[in-house]
């Protein structure tokens, strides 16, 4: 329907930072790159400068100097991925007042900057439904890359969702202090296996890994014993096929997707169209699509499903408020008694 | 003399030059153009006032990240920790950084001297244990890098901020960054820093070089043994070797604090600036100009390596497997003298 | 729960820490009981843990159940001829040996990084689906006590790891090899005059390290992150050196001390869910492993001595 | 008669320095062949071409009359040559055993067959009268049995020439006769022996003939039963050498270093100084004789600060001295050239000029307000080098790069230069040769001259009867005796630090 619209002097052109991920991080940056790949497909734009684009920091220190890079590749919008790249994105937004960027993750209050957050603790509450009607032990463990409010977000919604619909079983907490250390992953899953979780969800990036090794190793010595991962921002399902005894099995629950793909294509959407959100906050919810479960579901009872959806419904509706802090889930653990 | 001076000279400039060869031979190999290679990584190095900018704000903290490696290395330690005492410094400058309310002229100082002070106490650490029950100090300073990097992202949770991720921006009035140097660099994140990093240099090769202290731990890291019968305290000096090697990374934490970042954030992992100052050191040969100048080198090929995958195409690692071979290179000056003297009979 | 419930969780996660550790921490005392320092055990295993995964996920098909074993034994000869570059600059070429033990580290990132982009176009690669089993030893798992406690949810290469430290010690204090190593790293000229070819035995010890350390890299990434990434290998190989170094370059204390920090790494990691230590701010646990080492050290253990002549390159004819 | 090594105009060049200039040495069988020339001469890179440790520049090996070419250190072995270094080749950490056996380990099953090693090197050391515990640690044991083991090792791999290069160098009198006995029970069994020394007594005793090298060039080959030691001197320094030094009569001051009952522990915890009493006073040169071990270090580490005293007191010109850090001692005025130049005498890796002031670098004139004036310093270092006839290309050669004779001037210098009250000279002469030996000598006289105090510590009992003015004989850890050197004898020393005969030790 663009066909004519390439032959434009200067096409629309937008491109990101990602942080040390890289867009194969198989969480947000991954995310991002994909809905930005969407967005250039989608509208005849080529990768590359004039295009569409990334920029890969090798630390953090790389941030604001690749930021400035595509500013004055003159893109028309430029994204910063994830929470770190707040300050540089502030900065470089107030250097630079012409250029028009995105940060996602996080809230930059300037007019030229799109803030793109996500309701975590939504989805995580969906997740969390899963979890607590699909124990058999009545232990969930959850495990935290970094205790951080981003993450305090993924527990306080997961954890209410079990709450919600089975107050008996207990979430154990645990944070593995950094994002990128699988053994320690692998070493906090092991314990909590052990004492009885038999399904953990993880908001831990890479450090999750280690989770799901932990879980494919306890799969194969047992396959009969029930043992799931819950994934995060992506769906997790190619990380937790496993073989064992000949036969192929995943331990993969299911995930909580956030949808960075959509926002990011969105704001993208609304920028080309001129109706950049700048000095807005959008937040990604369930009603936006912008956080949920996973579309592969095979492991979930379809009861479950059900009640699932259920609460989603409710969520949408605004019947239930998902706390997003630790003072917000007290409060909400009250008002189930 | 002077020959062998030539030949000092010549070996790391030819270290660079067969790095950059055999780095070109990999591309080669893995189908990239190392021509257009290259030209990306000195254009995004020095391709224009705002490349300049990026690579003299890298080679800052190398610089003081060297110094304190050096510094070590010079009085017979072996700092591996400067990694973890940068980032005790960093939390250091921060906090003086937003904590405090004064005229320019004593905070800024006050925060710089807070994260030397700091580094130098991280590093106090190791030197005391070292001095007095002989514990090396190689596995201490691993042992404290971790521990900086778990403490500081406590404290930068519990008391930088309210359970946050990261600390308030620093005041105006602790602050290394400059509007001016911004503007000429077209808003680089270039900062004042430079010139701290280029006094560090100077303060060591003097402490080192000139001083009757700098004889001592000179003296200390060669032969304790004949220090100790000289009249010398040999564990006041260790601990004091190590306590400035801490203060130089101390200060390189600062660069981060007060000059690129202007805060902290709670960190997932090392910042590795400690670990490359290792290698900044060595090539500049534990030598306070040598390490301005490897400094700048790692910095610039370090800012230049982002411009690889966009403009050539080739991935960033293709620099860290330069900056490899030409650490073989100058490491292996055995070879490369081997090779000078050669040439310069077959000259004859 | 109770003292028994948290040994049967510390321990197990304790030894599968460890054995990656083990492996290179036992490389390292081969290498500097030669007396070639080698700081490049952090890139020896980086290497390992890339060639095992690359090989895994290359193969597993074809080979099965196998898979991991061949990658491991792939990863040990990859390691090697890579910790040759080492050998070269250090032995041959009178290198500083602490300087390119840090280009070792830094080629062995750079490189397997840009490889991977180059044979998968991102920066990590996927998941192998084959690893190593989680097993009850036969038998022994069912002794009371002991059993659950050392021989139930474990892995082969864990116990591989511990055989070989008693296989390094053997081999390093009881055969002409050992002794002839152990001569060079202290008094190169002295085994110089005793006929032994002290450039020949370092290259076999840089050599072996290489080959550990590979293993060491194939077994963390094989059993535990199950992928590479820049991030895989992340600080380990410098834990290797400083298990190395509190062993006293001693191939059991060696693996001692490896078990230690896993045992520390465990406790820290089950300790949030242990009563009395749930209200402990969980830094001082992140921090725990670090300061029982620097308490261990200062406290009991105390000094170590290195081989004498340990980071010089030994130059026939000179004094 | 036949030889069984001739080295024929054997050349050596190092860079551009002639270390053997042609030099021919031919060994007969059944001898004790002497190898003689001042330091640095060309001896030991002589031998170690012969070993094959170097490779000559020219000239021919020729071993039991075939000509040979000795690459490596295996060939020389397996000719049957061995070698006792100068500087020893043992492994500190290992056993006696150990040593002997490495590289040709006997083994069953793969594993180093330890205790056949032990029963072999115990019979081996039976045999040859070395005395030796197979099981013991080097770093345990005395520098005589660690140069029986090293003679142990060349016996085992069956060695009929040896090499010794200095071997008595770090020996005590008992511990030079015994191994004379066993060099002759060598020569006995058949062997052949070169032996490089300084001592030209032990060449008297003895060797059969003797080779004089001078600056890398054979000067020739004698009968020792023809020559002399004046004429061996001689030859090889060049000129006429004195031994006796003529002395001034003793002009005794006021007591400069007086020690009462002090006790001192070694570094196991064992006392090695045992109640001892000493004055030295200004004007006169106290010798220490005694058998090493008998807390000869300890006390020099006492007196000097490094290590700490039990109990009793040190007092330098009546101030209480005893337990103060070294800085404090040195700057009441006690000079020290040390036992182990290498270890405490020196920072090898510093230029020579900065080795100049270890002491005094943080004094004026050569610091100033925390600055190091460098002009000051290398202008001393030039003032002593010349003083002192240190050889080194200039002030700036690092200390490691000079002959050990050289380095000992450096030291000698530097601590008589700052004009102590009292110096401590421990074995100030080892393993220099005898125009060396006689410089030093003159130098600690000259100090006595002016009136200082001078306290000699040596295991030469020539060097002690010759310099000192009274000899106080140390055993175990204690002064048993004060005696006269005029009034003496080298037997009646050798018995007093054996122990056997007490003397009413007259200490004031
Ligand atoms: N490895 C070397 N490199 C350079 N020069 C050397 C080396 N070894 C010896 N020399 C030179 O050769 C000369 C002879 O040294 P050598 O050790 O043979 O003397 P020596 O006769 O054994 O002396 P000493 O009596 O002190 O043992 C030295 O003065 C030195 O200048
Ligand atoms: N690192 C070095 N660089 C240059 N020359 C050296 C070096 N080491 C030794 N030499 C040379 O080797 C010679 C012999 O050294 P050595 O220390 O054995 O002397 P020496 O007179 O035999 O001393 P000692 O009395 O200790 O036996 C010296 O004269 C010196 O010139
Ligand atoms: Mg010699
Ligand atoms: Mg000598």
């Amino acid at each position: 329907n663009n066909g004519d619209k390439a032959g434009d002097k200067k096409g629309f052109s937008v491109a990101m930072v990602t942080d040390v991920g890289g867009i194969d991080d198989k969480s947000f940056n991954q995310s991002a790159w994909e809905g930005l790949q969407k967005f250039g497909e989608d509208n005849g734009l080529k990768k590359g400068r004039g295009g569409y684009d990334y920029l890969q920091s090798q630390s953090d220190s790389d941030y604001a100097t690749n930021l400035n890079k595509l500013v004055r590749s003159d893109y028309d919008l430029i994204y910063g991925i994830g929470y770190l790249m707040a300050d540089a994105v502030g900065q470089i937004a107030e250097q630079k007042p012409k250029g028009k960027f995105a940060i996602v993750d996080s809230v930059v209050n300037k007019p030229n900057v799109a803030s793109i957050t996500f309701k975590e603790n939504e989805g995580s509450f969906l997740v969390g439904v899963v979890a607590g009607l699909t124990t058999k032990t009545n232990k969930i463990g959850f495990i935290g890359g970094m205790e951080i409010p981003l993450i305090e977000k993924f527990e306080s919604g997961f954890r209410a969702g079990v709450k919600a619909v089975n107050p008996k079983a207990k979430v154990e907490v645990q944070y593995a202090g950094a994002f990128d250390q699988a053994d320690k992953g692998k070493a906090i899953a092991s314990s909590m296996y052990a004492s009885g979780v038999d399904i953990i969800y993880h908001a831990a990036g890479a450090t999750g890994n280690g989770v799901f090794s932990e879980a494919k190793d306890l799969k194969t010595k047992d396959p009969n014993r029930e043992i799931w991962v819950i994934g995060v921002d992506k769906d997790q399902a190619p990380e937790g096929v496993v073989k064992a005894g000949g036969k192929t099995y995943n331990v993969t629950l299911t995930s909580m997707v956030k949808r960075v793909d959509v926002a990011v294509y969105d704001v993208a959407k609304k920028t080309k169209e001129g109706n950049f959100p700048g000095g807005k906050t959008i937040e990604y919810g369930l009603p936006e699509n912008g956080v949920g479960i996973a579309p592969t579901q095979d492991n979930i009872k379809p009861e479950v499903l059900k009640a699932v959806d259920e609460w989603k419904q409710k969520i949408i509706k605004g019947e239930v408020k998902v706390p997003k802090t630790r003072e917000e889930y007290k409060q909400f653990e009250a008002t189930l008694k | 003399m002077s020959s062998s001076r030539l030949t000092n000279f010549l070996v790391p400039v030819l270290a660079v030059l067969l790095g950059v060869l055999v780095g070109s031979i990999v591309m080669l190999v893995s189908g990239y153009d190392p021509i257009a290679g290259y030209s990306a990584l000195l254009y995004g190095a020095f391709g224009d006032n705002y490349y300049i900018g990026e690579t003299i704000r890298q080679t800052t903290p190398y610089i003081l990240a060297g110094l304190a490696v050096a510094f070590a290395f010079r009085t017979g330690l072996f700092n591996i920790g400067v990694e973890g005492q940068l980032i005790i410094g960093w939390l250091a400058s921060v906090w003086v950084g937003v904590a405090f309310d004064l005229p320019k002229v004593i905070h800024l100082p006050l925060a710089i001297l807070a994260a030397a002070v700091a580094g130098a106490l991280w590093a106090f650490i190791p030197g005391f244990l070292k001095a007095h029950f002989k514990v090396h100090e190689v596995i201490i300073t691993i042992m404290m890098n971790y521990i900086a990097l778990h403490v500081s992202n406590a404290i930068i949770r519990s008391v930088l901020s309210n359970q946050g991720f990261k600390s308030e921006k620093i005041h105006e009035t602790a602050s290394l960054q400059s509007e001016f140097l911004q503007s000429i660099t077209d808003y680089s994140t270039l900062h004042y820093g430079i010139i701290v990093a280029v006094i560090g240099a100077i303060i060591m090769w003097f402490l080192l070089e000139k001083t009757t202290k700098g004889y001592e731990l000179r003296a200390v890291g060669f032969n304790q043994h004949a220090s100790h019968y000289a009249g010398m305290n040999v564990k006041r000096n260790i601990i004091l070797a190590m306590v400035i090697s801490g203060a130089f990374a101390g200060v390189a934490g600062a660069m981060e604090g007060l000059g690129t970042f202007g805060n902290i954030s709670v960190k997932a992992g090392f910042t590795g600036i400690g670990f490359d100052g290792i290698a900044v050191a060595l090539i500049g040969g534990n030598n306070a100009f040598g390490i301005l100048l490897s400094a700048l080198l790692f910095g610039a090929l370090k800012v230049g390596a982002l411009e690889m995958p966009s403009s050539a195409d080739v991935p960033t690692e293709l620099v860290d497997i330069v900056i490899a071979l030409i650490i073989f290179f100058v490491a292996s000056s055995y070879l490369i003298r081997l090779l000078l003297s050669r040439f310069k009979k077959e000259g004859k | 729960m109770g003292v028994y419930e948290v040994l049967q969780i510390i321990i197990p996660s304790a030894i599968f820490f460890a054995a990656p550790l083990i492996f290179t921490a036992l490389g390292g005392v081969f290498s500097e009981r030669s007396g070639v320092v080698n700081i490049g055990l952090e890139g020896l295993m980086v290497i390992g843990a890339f060639v095992s995964v690359v090989f895994n996920l290359t193969f597993a098909d074809r080979f099965g159940e196998l898979t991991p074993w061949l990658a491991l034994i792939v990863a040990m000869v990859v390691g090697a001829i890579f910790s040759l570059l080492h050998a070269v600059a250090s032995i041959t070429f009178r290198a500083d040996q602490v300087v390119s033990g840090v280009a070792i580290n830094f080629l062995a990132l750079g490189l397997s990084l840009f490889l991977v982009k180059k044979m998968y176009g991102k920066g990590q690669t996927d998941q192998i689906q084959v690893g190593f089993d989680k097993i009850d030893v036969p038998v022994l798992s069912h002794i009371p006590v002991i059993g659950p406690l050392f021989f139930s949810n474990t892995y082969i290469p864990s116990y591989i790891a511990i055989i070989f430290a008693f296989v390094a010690w053997y081999v390093i204090y009881k055969t002409p090899f050992g002794l002839r190593l152990r001569a060079v790293g202290e008094h190169p000229m002295a085994a110089d005059t005793m006929g032994i070819n002290v450039t020949k035995m370092r290259y076999i010890a840089v050599m072996i390290s290489g080959a550990l350390g590979g293993i060491g890299g194939a077994v963390y990434a094989t059993i535990i992150s199950r992928d590479f990434s820049h991030a895989t290998i992340s600080g380990h190989g410098f834990m290797a050196l400083a298990a190395m170094i509190f062993g006293k370059w001693h191939p059991i204390g060696a693996m001692g001390a490896a078990l230690f920090f896993g045992l520390a790494q465990s406790l820290s990691i089950v300790g949030q869910s242990i009563p009395f230590l749930k209200n402990v701010p969980t830094v001082y646990l992140l921090i725990a492993p670090y300061v029982l080492t620097i308490l261990a050290l200062a406290g009991f253990i105390g000094r170590a001595e290195a081989p004498k002549a340990l980071g010089t390159p030994y130059i026939k004819g000179k004094r | 008669m036949e030889y069984v090594i001739e080295m024929l105009n054997i050349r050596k060049v190092f860079g551009n320095f002639v270390a053997n200039d042609n030099i021919t040495l031919q060994v007969k069988k059944g001898e004790i062949h002497a190898l003689l020339g001042e330091n640095g001469a060309g001896k030991s890179t002589l031998m170690n071409v012969l070993f094959g440790l170097y490779q000559p520049d020219g000239g021919e090996i020729r071993v039991k009359g075939k000509t040979v070419n000795i690459s490596d250190p295996n060939v020389a072995n397996d000719l049957g040559i061995g070698m006792v270094h100068q500087h020893f080749m043992l492994v500190d950490t290992f056993t006696v055993t150990e040593n002997i056996i490495l590289g040709s380990e006997p083994t069953t099953g793969g594993m180093i067959d330890i205790k056949r090693a032990e029963k072999e090197v115990r019979e081996l050391s039976e045999r040859y009268g070395l005395a030796v515990d197979p099981t013991a640690k080097i770093s345990d044991i005395s520098v005589g049995m660690q140069q029986r083991v090293e003679i142990l090792k060349t016996l085992y791999r069956g060695a009929d020439i040896l090499i010794f290069d200095e071997p008595t160098a770090v020996l005590t009198p008992q511990e030079i006769q015994e191994l004379i006995q066993i060099m002759k029970a060598l020569v006995k069994e058949g062997k052949s022996i070169i032996l490089i020394t300084h001592k030209l007594k032990e060449i008297m005793e003895v060797c059969d003939r003797v080779t004089v090298i001078r600056r890398g060039k054979g000067i020739g080959t004698l009968n020792v039963a023809d020559t002399n030691p004046s004429e061996l001197a001689a030859l090889m320094v060049g000129r006429e050498v004195q031994f006796k030094t003529d002395k001034k009569p003793v002009q005794l001051g006021k007591p400069v270093l007086e020690i009462k009952d002090l006790v001192v522990k070694d570094a196991r915890g064992i006392t090695a100084v045992n109640h001892l009493d000493l004055t030295v006073h200004a004007g006169e040169i106290v010798g220490i004789a005694g058998v090493d071990g008998n807390g000869q270090t300890e006390l020099i580490e006492a007196i000097t600060g490094l290590v700490k005293a039990e109990s009793g007191s040190i007092t330098l010109n009546g101030q209480e001295i005893t337990n103060l850090p070294p800085r404090k001692i040195i700057e009441a005025g006690v000079g020290h050239i040390p036992q182990d130049r290498h270890k405490h005498g020196l920072v090898l890796d510093f230029p020579i000029g900065e080795n100049m002031v270890l002491q005094t670098y943080y004094k004026q004139p050569y610091s100033k307000k925390g600055i190091l004036s460098f002009k000051t310093i290398y202008e001393k270092a030039r003032q002593l080098i010349q003083e002192f006839d240190v050889r080194t290309p200039d002030e700036y050669t690092k200390a490691r790069a000079l002959s050990g004779g050289n380095q000992q001037k450096a030291i000698i210098g530097r601590e008589v230069d700052r004009n102590p009250d009292l110096l401590i000279a421990a074995q100030p002469t080892r393993g220099l040769d005898v125009g060396a030996i006689e410089f030093i000598h003159k130098r600690l006289i000259e100090q006595r001259d002016q009136g200082k105090a001078v306290l000699l510590v040596s295991f030469e009992l020539d060097e002690v009867m010759n310099v000192s003015d009274r000899i106080a004989v140390i055993y175990e850890g204690k002064i048993v005796a004060i005696v006269d050197p005029k009034e003496t004898t080298e037997q009646e020393l050798g018995l007093l630090m054996a122990g056997s005969k007490r003397k009413e030790a007259g200490v004031s």
